[in-house]
């Protein structure tokens, strides 16, 4: 958060670089079942993030002194490809990936009925092949979906957005640069229909009004991503093209 | 946090705790919002740069702070460089294991990090010596030597502290040693959902009962710098808010007791 | 590549596929000889210098190419550099696992990097910026992302494809950003032997009763620029002689259809 | 292949830098059970290589996953000392040496009579102590007769060579000048008797002709090194002295 | 050993330069169970050398195939903090923490009476949190203490020091000076009562005679510290204060 | 040393060895001070800067040396650097794995080693190219082959005997090449004491039937240069005193027969 720029943010009537207002969200596409091994997957669009998600199970927990006698225990896995960032990122996880494939984890168990998979694991695969700002959220979002595809039981959806602020103002939905060059970064993740949150980070300097605002942002952005992911939970047509990304 | 480390309260324990709490009291006799006694022992490695002990309830976490002159990354030219990392070592509990990082320590790094980062606790343009050359790289270690519970708030005391404690070896470099310049001081407050209740300062078995961690790192002027949730359950917005005044309050106290 | 990955295909399945193969039937309707369908989507990822998602039949790969300015090697300090690196991402296929690379992907990148660098499809020494200590390094990621088969292959398209399509940012070196240089395509053709039958671009299935696998790669001329050969089983020379001519014919039908 | 080169590598006569004629290989010597623990072991010299391999098995595989309850599971260990080459290579396997091992693993899956030891692994270990162009064929050649020395039945022997292109010419077994500085290098190995193919390997630049030539050439000069094998496993006497190398 | 210096490391009178005599230990200050987790732990404060060492066990030997159907195995985990030496140290085993880790693991086996619990581990975790000379043998006599506080049964106590060549002259307990510019290092660690050797290491440059003197020294020195470690066996009061180091 | 590598040595066995070295008889005929024959072939590797094949009995181990170039550290800057490395090859012994260095190769090169430095065989400080910036270091690599006891006095056979013969390429820095110059030789002499003997080289069967082992290296002036106390038994002071002069005098013939 908050490294200097000379790029100006916001214009004088406080539309964005990219020509968004302060609550309009990024476009967003999401596909399902475009992955022919996985048991269940999803393609995410969200703005220039594009984010492939596979899950397999429940299958048994291995190795076995993983295994919870009570629950199944789901592990994402968030990665990105060498070449979805500007600098070529070496293959394999980093800090950063572990903490976010946890609170990822975390926030789907939540959602999933895990006790009904007792000893079982959920495994998550959650491949970002362009990066775009936003990402867990966008994959923990995509994840849900691909859960949801799975057949695997699940008593609500997950559905997340980012807030944050830019020159002072609380903007929705950041994008790369106000992500580089903002003064916070807020990702919440809710139940769709309880808005219970499941995850929530930030990083920067947020007054307790600026939280107010931002989360409330969220809030109402929520109801349409998940508007979202239903119809691609029961469209699932014309996937195979759009997904491959024309 | 290793929820399954000592294995599953017993169910007797697990409806005893809850009940007690929802009367308002804890196993050690505080209320819901209090924080367990912290020593703080600084300076207590007097080789490092700086460093601190500190012992919170039965959680006990040493940092330590070096400061060595290296490259500044290629992107922040113009800026020292600040590193965080945690060891749980295994000395602090039956089954934490020798090895490298794992998922545990290193959201509590990372957090830990975040909330002194982002407070901007250290001015880091201020640890340029040679402009896009040559820069101090503050490195801060922090072990894990006992554990009872909230590793994320015993870690920011330590981490903190031994900061404040530190020197700049600058002699090393043709200059003069002096303190490393800190400015805010960010405190972080971690509760954890048991029943309905907001419990600070969880000790291991509240953290074993708790459904859902959060963590909120506040500086002087009440600002959010940090927050972190953490566990498979869940919080409402309202409890979310509530959980940033609680952190709000109680680390105006913790900032006074400990910092002033 | 992973035999044993389907556990071993039932005894019924392997003699009816066995005995269609002999009268030149196979599952999906090709003959012996016939790739699958392939979708090759190239820039699918913006922001590499390069890249290309392919689909053949229901393998999917991605490859995605970045090109960065670095130090030459010491023994050739004229010569930018390639690096091919082929990463089995674990939602490929139910037995796939996290991890560094292992004999299997190892195996698949070198062999699509020997096919590239042996045709001389990028000229490396154009790639050289200031002769000695700097020059362009390209990387070429390969992401399994959907396994039935052939992988190899897969990559290899996914691979040629993405560095045609590749652009290098000479503008940050002070230059004008320009298309990567490219000559010959290779283009490498893979066979399994079931029974006594060369069974071109097998799927999983054809895979795994396949005694002996061979690949071809060979350029325009019809030369062959690099093989392999893998698995326990064993191919007499004149069937390896008939793969060349297979690999030389086909590289040209799917040279004409992919890259022209 | 082709780093270009000033060196002439092929005189007007058409001989070699070292004196050989296009289709004369390099000296061979092959030793066997030099070793004292392994259950077999050889030796071989072919022009400058220097390499020791042991063999230990028929054993129980380990870990248990690995085994295959319908054979046994043959792996080889190709690496190189660190001092057997020109710089000093770092200790450990390397991505080439990993493919390397894998290669020769299924060659001498070929001729091991594998599903009689179901469960079992057999471990070849290839050590290059001095390495001179040619070394997975000449190590592969050697671990066939350290195989055959352990007692562990074979349905036949794995002999192999080189061939490649040098200058415009199809020569036999590189050396390391032909190898670095050459345009194709071709590693066959075959089962002795039946001359089937159980390696093969190619990079650079062939024309089928040049390959028929090439693979001609090779097959004929496994009868010679199959030979040697042979003398190898049926005299074993003055064995210390020349594996001891003066 | 034998860094070159101009530091004078003994004066005319042959004091040392923190006013040793060459037969003076350091201040040493040992303390018990001031960890909570651990089954016994202990403290030590030798010189500069501030140490923290926990206990755990006998507990059954994990992973299976390390358990020895005779007798316990003692794990010894010597650790440097990062921030314990002048320089940073990267956190994790290195090679000379490795070999330490392996002669204490073997003197501490000399004292257990490991007989009494086969297929058991138990885990010795030393941490140098301040490093300053003599950190193994500091480390090893702690370490003796804690299993002794974990009520883990021994034959005897193990009690260790230094001694060293300083200038040509012999010395006990070498400082930190006088370990990086001295001529020898020579580690011993005693059965407190039978004195029979169960650690010795040296390095450097000592004559028969020298050794002989030297090893005098430091069998006379165990006496007194093996006295400091009943101590602190026997008085447990004000451990806290003084352990957390004012 | 593998102490359970071969299980447990049957109790008839350990019994009758025990007894017969009682009465100073080893199972090879020796007496309990003497050495196994050695065989030491240097020059093994011509492409190695140095080498030497060391068999002492059936234990077989390779040194190779290798001098190459490059910057001191920053501590020694007018000093050369030696490296000392061994490998135990799973060639070796049936339970040697591969895989990264473990705590008895360690051990074994780090006891190597300090024989080596303590004794100044090599003078680091004529290895300097240009002062501070470019020196020779040394890199001596040490392969277990074949193992029947006392690893550490053949691989510091291996590995004086490849220094001995090593030359350095001063040629590739503009010099000319010429032998490294070595000064003492230390010998290390490994004993292991069963019942109450002190039994000099020990083989497998004897290294396993001991209950502690000591090494001592020393030079030519009769001086401990290097020990190294190893397993879980224990030595008297008597006991190590005369260690010492079975070392010293050993040292001094082995000294004489192989390096003279």
């Amino acid at each position: 958060m908050g490294s200097e720029s000379n790029i100006k943010l916001l214009d004088e009537s406080g539309m964005r670089l990219d020509g968004r207002t302060p609550e309009q969200l990024r476009p967003i596409k999401i596909e399902t079942n475009l992955l022919e091994r996985a048991d269940g997957s999803a393609y995410i669009e969200w703005g220039g993030n594009k984010i492939m998600v596979a899950v397999y199970g429940p299958r048994e927990a291995y190795p076995k002194h993983t295994q919870d006698i009570e629950k199944a225990v789901v592990k994402a896995r968030y990665n990105m490809a060498a070449f979805s960032v500007d600098e070529r990122k070496r293959p394999g996880p980093d800090r950063r990936s572990v903490e976010i494939s946890k609170v990822i984890s975390e926030a789907l168990s939540s959602a999933i009925m895990v006790e009904q998979f007792p000893r079982a694991q959920i495994d998550v695969f959650i491949e970002v092949m362009q990066a775009d700002a936003g990402t867990r959220i966008a994959g923990l979002t995509a994840a849900s979906v691909a859960v949801a595809s799975a057949g695997i039981p699940m008593r609500d959806m997950v559905v997340g957005c980012t807030a944050g602020k830019v020159e002072g103002k609380v903007v929705l939905d950041l994008s790369k640069e106000e992500d580089n060059f903002g003064q916070a970064d807020l990702p919440i993740a809710v139940l769709s229909k309880s808005k219970k949150i499941v995850l929530i980070q930030m990083d920067g300097d947020l007054s307790l009004e600026e939280f107010d605002q931002a989360s409330e942002m969220i809030m109402k952005a929520t109801d349409n991503i998940a508007e979202i992911q239903r119809n691609a939970l029961t469209s699932r047509y014309s996937v195979e093209n759009i997904g491959d990304g024309e | 946090m290793p929820r399954d480390a000592l294995g599953v309260l017993s169910e007797i324990k697990r409806s005893f705790i809850t009940k007690q709490l929802k009367e308002g009291k804890r196993g050690d006799g505080r209320g819901l919002l209090d924080f367990r006694e912290a020593t703080i022992t600084t300076n207590y490695v007097p080789r490092a740069a700086g460093s601190a002990m500190v012992k919170l309830g039965r959680t006990r976490v040493l940092a330590g702070v070096k400061i060595e002159s290296g490259e500044p990354f290629p992107d922040t030219p113009n800026s020292g460089v600040l590193t965080t990392n945690v060891e749980l070592l295994p000395m602090a509990f039956p089954t934490f294991e020798a090895g490298p990082p794992n998922e545990t320590s290193i959201e509590i790094a990372r957090v830990v990090d975040r909330g002194i980062r982002e407070s901007k606790m250290i001015d880091t343009q201020k640890l340029v010596i040679e402009p896009g050359k040559k820069v101090w790289i503050v490195f801060v270690d922090i072990n894990i030597m006992d554990f009872d519970g909230n590793l994320i708030d015993a870690c920011t005391l330590a981490a903190v502290s031994a900061l404040r404690s530190a020197f700049i070896p600058a002699s090393k470099e043709g200059g003069k040693d002096m303190p490393l310049p800190v400015d805010q001081i960010p405190v972080s407050v971690t509760m954890v959902k048991i029943g309905d209740e907001l419990v600070c300062d969880p000790d291991l078995e509240e953290e074993q009962l708790g459904s859902a961690r959060v963590t909120v790192t506040t500086t002087e002027d009440g600002h959010i710098r940090a927050m972190q949730k953490g566990d498979t359950g869940n919080f409402t917005l309202e409890e979310i808010k509530k959980a940033i005044k609680i952190s709000s309050d109680t680390g105006a106290t913790l900032r006074k007791k400990y910092f002033s």
